[in-house]
């Protein structure tokens, strides 16, 4: 968000706060101001894990309610409050990493559960266990009655602008485009050298961080904690709020948590109907408004910014990308090592017994029929698959162990389809791997650095397009650049000419090349013969998992057993 | 003097614009109309509604009509502290609490300064410092009469169910008060909101020796108890809990009835036991005026709404200035309210009725009468 | 009495309904993809209409199936009027809509049913049969039996049917399935009716052993979908789900008590997801 | 008589229009090439007259007959049949699965579906060899095959095949071209490529897509 926008949400806010205060907007008081503030601050923790990051957490009311539970029962032990409440906040914030450890590696609907589970856990846990949490009763509060209302209010209003704050000076820029790119294809990000697992631990933690501060401050200022609170009801109801403000949108939880607030207030005298009332707008904004009231409030303002925000100066280039320097490779020095390297699942051969060596400054190309093997491969290089047996070498160093995000910045891979985030721009997709390469530089120095490589392809004039705009065959060139950032010593390419015109062909071509004199070691899977002969120094050809043939391309296309297997009677 | 004070009033309401001659009463009801509590909400919400229409067709109270502003809490305390703030705002001079423990439990502390919550719920037991009062009698009462109900027939042993939530809670804690005390032996076996079935937690606690079994679950779920009881084939004569002395109740196990079906009850909840005539014509009255009105009939939840209603029009009626809080509960401390039954609060005890206003019925010919004794 | 008996009758019993529930969740879930959160709805609509008709003196023979028609009908109107013509829409909002909907059917069944819970009649009376110290009721036997027997046949109908191979067709690739001439539109409608046939059918046996109310169908979509999670989403396992879920909750509550139930049950629940998914993660980034 | 004819159509996606006023004949038991680099529309055009898009304006006749108020399902049942790009394979059923889906659309009677179910097993006889595999297991060329012979089973009159060589290795783009080979004068085909070759052998009349726009060429 730009310096502008921020300013114009925050006094549009104080004029809203002000407003509310001042008690013009019927049914909004000081304490509708207060709850709406502390809702809104632990909402805004769904709003990170799911919102933006897409995570199906259904237990973050646990979240709210525990650090609660935590202070109350060590006020029962005589423990001072301002000892309390910081250690109760910790010992959640270190709970919620360790749940995250265990529940984030799992799919959609596995995360669900797992979070649904944990919230039903502490529901029934602070049901047994009485004597210590208040049981069904609840649990009393008594130290929030020595705030008045209008300190309260303070205290919900500026926890909120603190929480939006961070919010604001964390999710921006690179961290920004990671979660975005966690969010849209989990393996491209770990191919660009994004921790998938650690990232959304982290941000589960932080979520939660905010679900607890919110949730400990509501419960004081409510007074009352009853298990019901920490239970998946409660759990949904905040997801329902959230959709309704507008999930993933920074104003969402905000706008949610006072339209819930605010209907609750004004549809008092409806009793009976307020049931139908509320499901019948909940479906009217799910229906025709699924980016909730945010989106609907900032759809004519987004037309109006754009994109422009990220068009930031270009500053010249003193840094390059703290990769391996080219300079120091020798061309023809051995760089990629497969020994013996065999895959299987559930018993059927993926791949046999594979050795190879591919060169610094070579292109290397794997031919086979489809199921042959070789999508395979290039998942053992890049780390997505474990192989059964045998061992990867890159640079001397054995590499089998290492986790895909960790062999990123040696790794460049593209894919068959382009796998590159919608939602940003074609300078912030490629600026995403700068951010994995050179986390250190300035947020300035990363985007120049992605504007050479677009311009080294001379694909500069599509930098600040959004890759909706840009065709099939320049998304496929773009995410070859995006690749081949930081010269990595193993550049991998699947299925590049596919889809190409004959002028993408010839640009493809071109940029292999340039990779080639920097001293990249290519790996090409290709069906497209002619291409592939031009291009290629050497290759295997793979059928069914099992070489079948090795050498120069011309050599191997000669060969008899790969025409049999390969070829058949065309050529 | 009088002239003064009335120059000032009129200068008060002038300035204030808001305590106009004609301007109602307002009266403010906490009960939850949605959410997993409804039946115990709407009940009472209705009996005070009933009390407002009647009140307002009979020229209201000293020419002022009642204005009943209800707010849903749905049952959470969250939303039950927000009700009471709003329902403060509104201008209410008193406030009726009609939800359960929990979100009553989160509104006591927003009346430091009044105005007088009233509450029938028995599980509050409310302090005498405060401003809230409780009409019904204490769990610690009802447990109470069942231990004199079973010393009646001589009896020592006793099979006690309850669910997981408050009431179960603060049941099981009122059994392990009273029970030893009077040398009753229990067994106990607690029963999850969400179950389909009870059999477990019979089986598990009613054996041939046991002659009573209690069940102190509250919610519309308690009907899995009684049927599991008629799947079980328990002869046993079974206590039902206070809430669920309804017609509601007993439709829903009206095909599944054992073969002795008792609670605990207020007396009123049988007329005929009351020994006041008065409070016997009252509640007689409006069992009949409030059939008219809604087409239903009065159960235990309901007279606890008229216990709400009735204790909210001897405040408008006899204090002075209702919106004085402190005055309202003087009022409350020293005057018996007569409501189903007498309720009586003193500065010792804001708690309106005892385990003498309470008493074992039974379920005969469509009807709760005293019980009989059990064999 | 012997509890332990007792317990497993109990557990099967309660078993019986989430594998209902849960093979209905999955064959909606198959067809479209979508995780139908009105799907609990079809039992609140059919214990409440079913209650409704007996309460009018209406016999067995006619508000048991009348029932099961309203909850189809409930579930065939969500398939056709909120989910058909947002078909291109994704998944995550739809969603949110079956959500939405299953917030307005609650409200409209508070309208139109009231809030006290209701029950009916059993259809199978007679006395009860005593095994091994336990005792199960004719409708609970009738309950775990035709439940079971159900979640099965329709199980085998998906596996080995025509029309079922068609129904996993479409819930592969409905755009390949149209092409080959099947009515993906008259595919959807007829899983979500089954599943409301379903949902409809454990109300009928089960609401005359306890209660139904106009809120009875968001937990009942929970437990629905927790055993369809739990046994992957493939309608075999969740019947396995489903009864295993039962009777460990009937378990728990025999040995350790009822407040026990939650934080044993769903603690294993979470290890049960981590193994589950343990598999599909590897096959899941197995595929590039 | 025309088999199948396009008058001034357009189509796209929602508001974005990709193709239009293309008119094409196709005379019955021909062979027709459509060639045209990526996003030039072929996909979409195949897709429009098969009915998975609405066309945006024009029309499509069948035998002298509109068919668009059909929907996909409908027109499949009438004979126009698509092998989509992708192949589109249930990866979840077996072969023999994936075979038997068209049986109750077809426009063959349930004795000649077996019959042809037959002729579809001897045309391509690996399939025959994994009739109980699932469809996820093939590889690309077999996966290509079954395709084919899932829409034979559909009795077309116009078969629309969506870039089948894409991806294959060159002995399976062969196998294809022959069996298609085989295949021709039974019915017509319209077939969109890159592939030059492969049309240039196959196609009777031949297009290209410059622009939305359809050209002839030879």
């Amino acid at each position: 968000m730009s310096r502008a926008l921020s300013i114009g949400v925050a006094a549009v806010t104080a004029v809203l706060l002000g407003v509310a205060w001042l008690g013009w907007i019927p049914g909004v008081t000081s304490s509708t101001i207060t709850a709406t503030a502390l809702r809104a601050l632990a909402l805004m923790g769904l709003n990170l894990i799911f919102g933006v990051v897409g995570m199906l957490a259904f237990g973050q009311a646990a979240f709210m309610a525990l650090p609660a539970y935590f202070a109350g029962i060590m006020d029962r032990m005589g423990v001072p409050l301002l000892i309390a409440l910081p250690l109760a906040l910790t010992m959640v914030v270190l709970l919620a990493r360790a749940v995250a450890e265990v529940l984030v590696r799992l799919p959609g609907v596995y995360l669900a559960v797992g979070t649904l589970g944990f919230g039903m856990v502490v529901e029934g846990l602070a049901r047994a266990f009485p004597s210590w949490t208040g049981g069904a009763s609840g649990l009393v509060f008594e130290h929030g009655r020595n705030f008045g209302t209008n300190v309260w209010c303070a205290i919900a209003v500026v926890s909120l602008a603190f929480g939006v704050g961070c919010y604001v000076w964390y999710v921006r820029g690179a961290v920004w485009r990671r979660l975005r790119a966690i969010r849209h294809d989990e393996l491209a990000a770990s191919v660009l050298g994004i921790d998938v697992h650690r990232e959304k631990a982290k941000i589960f933690t932080i979520g939660s961080a905010y679900s607890a501060v919110g949730g400990l401050l509501l419960f004081h200022y409510v007074g009352v904690l009853i298990p019901e609170d920490a239970g998946v009801v409660r759990s949904l109801e905040q997801i329902g709020t959230l959709l309704l403000g507008g999930a993933g949108f920074l104003v969402g939880p905000i706008v949610g948590a006072f339209l819930v607030d605010w209907f609750f207030v004004i549809s008092g005298y409806a009793a009976r109907y307020e049931l139908v009332i509320y499901g019948a707008t909940f479906l009217l904004v799910v229906m025709y408004a699924p980016q909730g009231v945010s989106g609907l409030l900032l759809r004519p303002w987004k037309r109006l910014a754009g994109d422009k925000a990220e068009k930031a100066p270009v500053v010249e280039i003193r840094h390059s990308v703290a990769a391996v320097s080219s300079d120091s490779r020798v061309s023809g020095r051995p760089c990629l090592l497969l020994h013996n390297v065999t895959q299987s699942f559930g018993g059927v051969h993926a791949l046999v017994d594979i050795s190879l060596d591919v060169k610094a400054g070579e292109v290397f190309t794997l031919v086979g029929p489809n199921g042959a093997g070789k999508t395979t491969l290039f998942n053992i290089v890049s780390g997505v698959l474990r192989p059964t047996s045998g061992r990867t070498l890159l640079d001397g160093v054995d590499i089998t162990d290492l986790p895909v995000h960790r062999r990123a910045a040696l790794i460049g891979r593209s894919f068959q389809t382009p796998r590159l985030v919608p939602e940003l721009s074609v300078l912030a997709n490629v600026v995403l791997r700068v951010d994995q390469l050179s986390p250190k530089l300035s947020e300035q120095a990363r985007q120049a650095i992605a504007l050479e490589q677009l311009r080294m392809f001379e694909l500069e004039n599509l930098s600040y397009l959004s890759v909706a705009e840009v065709g099939l065959g320049q998304r496929k060139l773009i995410d070859i650049a995006r690749a081949a950032v930081g010269n990595p010593p193993i550049v991998l390419l699947d299925e590049p000419a596919v889809g190409l015109t004959s002028a993408e062909l010839m640009h493809l071509s071109e940029m292999i090349r340039k990779l080639k004199r920097q001293g990249c070691a290519v790996v090409i899977v290709e069906h497209n013969i002619e291409f592939v002969s031009n291009i290629a120094d050497r290759g295997i050809v793979l059928d069914s998992g099992r070489e079948i043939a090795r050498g120069t391309v011309r050599d191997i296309m000669a060969e008899e057993s790969v025409k049999a297997a390969y070829f058949g009677a065309l050529s | 003097m009088k002239i003064m004070k009335f120059a000032i009033l009129t200068l008060l309401a002038a300035s204030t614009g808001a305590a106009h001659a004609a301007d109602p009463f307002v009266v403010g009801i906490v009960a939850p109309t949605t959410g997993s509590l409804t039946t115990v909400g709407l009940r009472q919400l209705s009996a005070v509604q009933w009390w407002e229409k009647k009140v307002n067709a009979a020229g209201g109270i000293v020419g002022r009509p009642v204005l009943v502003v209800h707010c849903n809490d749905e049952g959470s305390p969250e939303k039950s502290a927000s009700c009471v703030r709003d329902l403060i705002s509104k201008g209410s001079v008193i406030l009726l609490n009609a939800s359960v423990t929990g979100p009553i439990r989160a509104a006591m502390p927003l009346l430091q300064n009044g105005p007088v919550m009233v509450t029938p719920s028995p599980n509050i037991v409310p302090s005498p410092a405060s401003y809230v009062f409780q009409t019904s009698p204490s769990d610690v009462d009802l447990t109470k009469s069942i231990a004199s109900f079973l010393k009646q027939n001589k009896l020592d042993r006793l099979a006690m169910l309850a669910s997981t939530d408050a009431s179960g809670e603060v049941g099981v804690a009122s059994a392990a008060e009273v029970f030893p005390k009077e040398g009753i032996k229990y067994d106990l076996a607690r029963i999850d909101l969400r179950a389909n079935d009870a059999s477990i937690q019979l089986a598990n606690i009613v054996k041939p020796e046991v002659k009573v079994v209690f069940s102190n679950y509250s919610g519309g779920g308690a009907a899995a108890v009684v049927k599991s009881y008629n799947n079980l084939s328990l002869a046993q004569p079974l206590i039902v809990s206070y809430a669920n002395i309804s017609d509601a109740f007993i439709n829903v196990i009206k095909n599944d009835l054992p073969t002795r079906l008792l609670g605990t009850g207020l007396k009123a909840v049988a007329p005929e036991m009351l020994d006041d005539p008065a409070r016997r014509k009252h509640v007689e009255d409006f069992m009949a005026s409030y059939k008219e009105m809604t087409k239903d009939n009065v159960d235990m939840l309901t007279l606890l709404g008229l216990t709400l209603a009735d204790t909210a029009d001897a405040v408008l009626r006899n204090v002075k200035d209702p919106r004085d809080a402190a005055s309202v509960r003087t009022y409350l401390e020293t005057n018996p309210v007569p409501s189903i039954q007498m309720l009586r609060w003193s500065k010792d005890r804001h708690v309106g009725m005892t385990a003498d206003d309470v008493s074992v019925l039974e379920y005969k010919k469509g009807k709760w009468v005293k019980a009989d004794p059990v064999q | 009495m012997n509890p332990l008996t007792q317990s497993l009758i109990s557990g099967l019993m309660s078993g019986a309904v989430y594998a209902l529930l849960a093979v209905g969740l999955v064959l909606a879930f198959h067809t479209t993809r979508v995780v139908n959160l009105a799907h609990g709805e079809s039992f609140a609509i059919g214990g409440l209409v079913a209650a409704t008709l007996a309460d009018a003196g209406l016999p067995a023979y006619v508000f048991a199936p009348v029932a099961i028609a309203a909850s189809v009908l409930f579930l065939l109107a969500v398939e056709r009027f909120l989910l058909r013509p947002r078909r291109s829409w994704p998944i995550g909002n739809l969603i949110l809509v079956t959500l939405a909907a299953a917030f307005l059917t609650r409200g409209v069944l508070q309208l139109a049913m009231g809030v006290d819970p209701l029950s009916f009649p059993r259809m199978f009376t007679g006395a009860p049969f005593r095994i091994a110290g336990g005792v199960l009721p004719p409708q609970g036997l009738a309950l775990i039996v035709i439940g079971v027997t159900t979640a099965v046949a329709v199980t085998l109908f998906l596996l080995f049917t025509p029309l079922g191979r068609k129904l996993r067709a479409v819930a592969e690739n409905p755009d390949a399935a149209e092409l080959l001439g099947v009515n993906v539109d008259r595919a959807r409608s007829l899983a979500f009716g089954i599943a409301g046939a379903l949902g409809g059918l454990s109300a009928v046996l089960l609401v005359p052993l306890v209660s139904v109310d106009y809120q009875a169908g968001l937990g009942m979509t929970l437990r629905g979908f927790i055993a369809a999670a739990l046994g992957g989403m493939a309608p075999a396992t969740v019947i396995l789900a489903g009864l295993g879920l039962g009777l460990s909750e009937a378990l728990v509550t025999n040995y350790a008590g009822a407040l026990a139930q939650d934080p044993i049950v769903f603690i294993a629940l979470i290890a049960v997801a981590v193994w589950q998914s343990r598999k599909i993660a590897f096959g899941g980034t197995g595929r590039a | 008589m025309t088999l199948l004819e396009t008058r001034n159509l357009s189509g796209g996606y929602r508001a974005l229009t990709i193709f239009s006023d293309v008119n094409l004949t196709i005379e019955p038991n021909t062979i027709t090439g459509i060639l045209g680099p990526n996003g030039a529309g072929k996909t979409t055009l195949l897709k429009t007259l098969a009915g998975l898009l609405k066309a945006q304006s024009g029309t499509i006749r069948l035998d002298g007959n509109d068919v668009m108020p059909l929907s996909a399902h409908d027109r499949a049942r009438h004979g126009i049949a698509l092998v989509p790009e992708g192949r589109q394979i249930f990866q979840g059923l077996t072969v023999k699965e994936n075979l038997g889906i068209p049986r109750s659309a077809s426009r063959f009677s349930a004795v000649e579906f077996d019959r042809r179910f037959e002729e579809i097993l001897t045309i391509f006889p690996r399939l025959r060899e994994r009739l109980g595999q699932l469809g996820g297991g093939l590889s690309g060329g077999e996966q290509q095959m079954l395709a084919i012979g899932r829409a034979l089973l559909l009795d077309p009159k116009v078969l629309m095949l969506d870039e089948p060589t894409q991806g294959l290795a060159p002995i399976m783009v062969s196998q294809v071209l022959s069996s298609l080979e085989a295949l021709r004068g039974r019915f017509s085909m319209l077939i969109v490529e890159q592939n030059r070759d492969f049309l240039d052998r196959l196609s009777n009349s031949k297009f290209v897509f410059r622009g939305g726009k359809l050209e002839q060429t030879t």
